[in-house]
């Protein structure tokens, strides 16, 4: 008996498939719409699927071993706990690093260490997905041009609802699903053929994607007379090491001091 | 800011309209997301149903779709105060024309920036890791398993359902009694700019912290050896790369490349760099 | 500011009576310290013989010890420099009653907030502690026993007499130089609201120097145990809840509860939440 | 021959009473009014007696061993060092701790340590003292309402000054006239009854009360234009550490600078 | 053969003088001339000679052990790599303790350790060297006012140039090139005769020095409308340990916030 | 600010004038530098043959020679920008007499402070720092020996010859453009404050980072000794000493007392007080 099936049981998980195929074509498929879930469709999915934690709960579920789900899922989570999206951009893309690390390392008996190893280039690879997805909707939101001007709403609702589906179904399901079934060999060959150089360099390039975020966000709020405080709230954390919430609240305090004492003259003349 | 008691001035759009804007745009926000207009379309479809009614005939309406079909972009759920103060400003536009179609796009473009920074630092650097770190102790440190994130689901989704409809709401509120400000007096022009100051600092603050590179290049080797990184730069302005990648960026952005073009062109310099072993 | 030479305007008020109010608030300012009007009673009576040589009718005195008698709190040896303003301020109105009382009650509010701050921040906790901290250090280090004991008193109750006579005396002098600048041009204002800045920044770090509260609550047990104050509140903002509590207490006292109140929801409160192993 | 008595005698100690009466009913009344007198009567009082140092000293005296008072009133000091009274708040009250822990230590020979540990919670039980007084001098005070209405300065004199001794005398000099004849079982019983867990809460009362004073301070200081001043000297303390006088030193840096290119822009106006 | 030749044989040094004199008079004066250089006769001398590096490099190349000078000229770099002229004022000389203290090294094989220690008192000595300078050029810049009355733009740049420079040579050349002439003997009988009593007050006035030139500098800057902010950058250094760095780039924005807004408020206006 | 392309006024200053009066201060800048007026003959000196072309006249010529040896003090390689300024303002007086003679002075003596802190800080305090580290670790690290030290030579050279080149040009541009400017709106006095919240900034740090001077007084002996430095003074301000002997030495400079004069009195104040072993 695996040893992993030892631990594994305590969580009374489901049988061992040691050596076999390690999942059934529904179950890849399902594993599959996780992370099509995760990749926020619906915002609800953004705030919850797309998180390691649930998205690696529910992959656990739909494998029969939920609460082993629950602790993988937990365990990735703690890598992309600071994750964040700004902009529009993404360093990474935690929904997948949490659905297909947790289906291979419960599927197939990975050490939880390997899991947490795959994980990170997983994330990376996920970025393509979110770059594709954001690039292909250019395309579709297009398409709302004559709803538009046909002053149609339901037709916009369309565009902006449905439209963008096959094309992510397609983007999310399918390689997911073919991961899944064929397993940790195929994800790790498929890694080894990109080789560490190249999923370092997905990392080095996650470091610096989210600066693409904050300048489009910088585009629309940086006029001359606010500027400063962009530089300002940078050096309190360079050269002071102040925490983001401390800036937040120096940033606040310095806000309010303008409105009141402005508003007072504005007043007054 | 006095609160106007209701129904002194009928008003066109109900609270159940609100809630339906707000319940599109809480599902629907980022269906559609695209490195053009972002969430343009979802902002549309949200108010559609408002717009609509607000304007009978078929040439204002569409209109004031393609009014809305403009590049937006801000955090969802505290940014959505930007759509309670664009309804408000439809609605008295509708009414009596008193509100320019390029009022309505120039409050939108002057809070979207600002509430993005603030929302994301929120919502995305402070709520959600906060959360979401007490139900991964739940799972590993209790082993209360599935129910430990079924609480964060629920406890994320409560938190930033209310939050939204309550931003909806105060913006609806925030435009009505100010609309007539915010057409004399710059009353908005304050508070855009006290939003900019925000918005900045806290965008300065996330460069500081979520934009990462450094360089590798050292001078000698061994213990006594020179390393660009911590022994120049550092000693300079820490965090310098970050911010020399951000302003870059931003940058090129003002010069109208598209986000796409962006990522392309850092994406060839980061591999450039990496493979002359720089960074 | 300018110093006018004295003498040009006849003054009624000698550096006698001055340095007499002087003794008494420094010798009685706290006798009949008490939650509803602090040390109002104690500034009257030190000013009593100034108010009663500048106002000779009945009814006049009478009228200026009870302005004098309303809520008044400051620190009670830098403070004295409102006492100072207040007298020069009472002596042009007793003259040509062209400073109204209303004016009077206004720049002692608005100043004794300011000098509390900042006075306490400089005698209490610097001056006092490194006067304490030397004597102590010659009674345990150098065995000075009660010698070193009469060197604290006579250097603190020399510092501090020497630093309220020269207040109250400057007071006078701004008052005297200032009153008609005071009337017109709004300088009192501005000087109100530099000392506001001090004030409010001192009060603020006092805050979180000085209120103690923190949260015992965790959860999980052992070393992996989360604990509410260290993992979360501290994260978000050290010292939270010191800041909470001192704004609950300022809500109160904007809501009119009285000090005895506050303290009494304050004490209750506290064994609540501690019988609930809360803090 | 007791420990105690052969360390004091270095200091020319009196006699030693071990195992009885601990002192006479005079010096017993004496410690009673310097408690009386540091209870700020004068403020001269608040000045000196006030202070733990001056208080042991005081008692030391008393009891005819002047140099063992002054170090235990010195050690006692150490922790009230930082001690201040904000907007007629006190987190505690140095003087009684200093007064009695003192008398306790020397007339009954007992340890510095067990002596320092008297002192926190006489400290907490002073702040008793400090609210009744500051309560009932509430009604002293409407006792000027008279004599403002006559113009009588004199009897305005006679209420500030005289009127409210009676009653602090009563609170000041008798309790701990009580307590110091009585001797260190008498308190330690009291302190007993109390238990750890009120002189614990008495402790966390402490802790607050500051916030009291600083509300009531606060109130005629806050000014829109102004609060925000209040939450940057809060942060400056909380995210980066600074100390007070460092934020004072911020603080009239930035009043400075409003006073004096304010006040030119008025100049120019 | 002593040890000292043997390491630096490696350098390809010159024969070893070992027990008789060490160098000759043309070395000694060049030497010399090194030292007037990088007094800073000419701007460039100020960039470079004025440096250790480059003046025990120079010193080094004359006494025909180039590599070795600049070792050592390296060396004593180190101590002066935050050495600054603000405002003419300068808290010591690294001209001289570079020229010097290397010549001393090489010529007479002292240890470098030795010629490090002799480093520090010689650059406090050379203060004197440019206090002089300065005090004498007040007469030199007087004669300008001739060929100023008379439009004689020649005659300035022959007073600007040429008239400072026999006596600078004096000053410089001629201690420098007896005291490399007559050897580490001479110059530490010297240093004795003065006694680390007095370098120590050399230290400390070089630790002041510099408030000197920042009053100057400051006298032509401190208007009331301004001042605070030097308190405020002080205060950042002194109770935030921020860098020079971190206050200029914090300046930088605050200029910028009032450049920015106060000018649009004028244009406004 | 715009540029204004060049040729629609005449100018008569040409580029090469500019860039001899950069050479003859860029190597004599410090030849006559002394404690009376510092740097105003290498300033004159470095363009009196722009003056010599704008004067034909020697009385104009003299005046303005004499101008500019009133006392000037900046830091040599940023501060030029100064000089390109007074080119352009020169120039302007030389056509049309529009700019006084004052107003060229008090330009110099506005901006040389605040540029004599910006680029000691920047200069002095950071770039040949860097720089001699690097070659420093050259010698030492890599044996790269004389080569070394010539690097470090080339590069600061350049570097210098490049900034201040790049300077003196832009402040002919800038003072060409804002001439106008200058003499009416304010602009160069918000130049002036502006630049004066940098210098007075940076002349701060370098205070409390160059400056140094503490107490060895203690009291008491061994381990529980008191020392007034680290026990009483850095607890109420680190580095407060050097504040104190930097501000005597404004308040000296105000008095009207040289450079020479004060050096005196600090030497013989720390003599002093080293004998006295007080510091
Ligand atoms: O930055 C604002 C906003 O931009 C995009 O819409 C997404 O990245 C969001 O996550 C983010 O909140
Ligand atoms: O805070 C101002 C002032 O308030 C009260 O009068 C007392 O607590 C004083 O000690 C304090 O100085
Ligand atoms: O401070 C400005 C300037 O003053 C003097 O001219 C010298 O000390 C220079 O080194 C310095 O740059």
């Amino acid at each position: 008996m695996c040893r992993w099936c030892q631990r594994t049981r305590k969580w009374k998980s489901t049988k061992c498939y040691r050596g076999g195929r390690t999942m059934t074509v529904l179950q890849a498929i399902l594993i599959g719409v996780v992370y099509y879930l995760g990749s926020a469709p619906w915002a609800i999915g953004y705030l919850t699927v797309c998180k390691p934690l649930v998205a690696g709960t529910l992959v656990g579920c739909i494998l029969g071993a939920p609460a082993e789900g629950a602790i993988m899922g937990a365990t990735i989570q703690l890598i992309y706990l600071g994750w964040m999206s700004v902009g529009g951009s993404q360093p990474s893309d935690p929904a997948l690093a949490g659905t297909l690390a947790t289906a291979l390392a419960i599927a197939s008996h990975l050490d939880t260490g390997v899991a947490l190893t795959l994980s990170v280039p997983l994330g990376m690879l996920g970025t393509f997905v979110w770059v594709g997805r954001n690039t292909f909707n250019v395309v579709i939101s297009h398409m709302a041009d004559k709803p538009t001007r046909e002053a149609n709403t339901r037709g916009i609702w369309r565009v902006n609802v449905l439209y963008p589906q096959p094309v992510l179904l397609l983007m999310t399901v399918l390689p997911v699903a073919l991961a899944a079934y064929f397993g940790p060999e195929f994800v790790q060959s498929a890694l080894d053929f990109l080789g560490t150089r190249v999923l370092g360099i997905l990392t080095l390039i996650g470091g610096v994607l989210p600066a693409v975020g904050i300048a489009l966000n910088l585009k629309v709020i940086m006029k001359k007379s606010v500027a400063p405080y962009f530089f300002m709230g940078f050096f309190l954390v360079s050269y002071l090491g102040m925490t983001m919430m401390g800036v937040a609240a120096f940033a606040i305090a310095a806000a309010a001091l303008y409105l009141f004492n402005d508003m007072q003259k504005a007043e007054v003349a | 800011m006095a609160k106007e008691k209701t129904g002194v001035v009928q008003s066109i759009v109900t609270k159940k309209d609100l809630l339906y804007a707000w319940f599109k745009w809480f599902i629907f926000s980022h269906c559609c997301i695209n490195y053009e207009r972002f969430e343009s379309l979802g902002f549309t479809n949200a108010i559609s149903h408002i717009l609509a009614k607000l304007y009978p005939s078929k040439e204002d309406l569409s209109e004031a779709l393609e009014r809305h079909q403009e590049f937006f972009n801000t955090e969802p759920y505290i940014g959505i105060v930007i759509m309670g103060i664009s309804v408000a400003m439809e609605e008295q536009r509708a009414k009596d024309g008193s509100v320019s179609g390029e009022a309505i796009t120039a409050v939108k473009t002057g809070l979207m920036g600002p509430l993005a920074g603030i929302g994301d630092t929120l919502n995305q650097a402070i709520i959600y890791p906060i959360l979401l770190a007490f139900s991964v102790a739940l799972v590993l440190e209790n082993n209360l398993g599935v129910a430990g994130v079924v609480i964060y689901c629920v406890l994320v989704v409560a938190a930033m359902a209310a939050q939204s409809i309550y931003f909806v709401n105060y913006g609806y509120r925030l435009g009505k009694d100010a609309v007539s400000k915010i057409l004399k007096g710059g009353l908005m022009d304050r508070i855009v700019h006290a939003a900019g100051i925000v918005g900045c600092g806290v965008l300065g603050a996330l460069t500081a912290t979520y934009v990462s590179l450094s360089t590798t290049l050292t001078y000698g080797s061994g213990e006594q050896a020179i390393s660009l990184q911590a022994d120049f730069l550092d000693q300079l302005m820490p965090k310098m790369l970050p911010l020399a990648v951000t302003l870059v960026c931003f940058w090129l952005v003002k010069k109208g490349k598209g986000a796409i073009k962006i990522m392309g062109i850092l994406a060839v310099g980061v591999v450039a760099l990496s493979l002359l072993h720089i960074i």
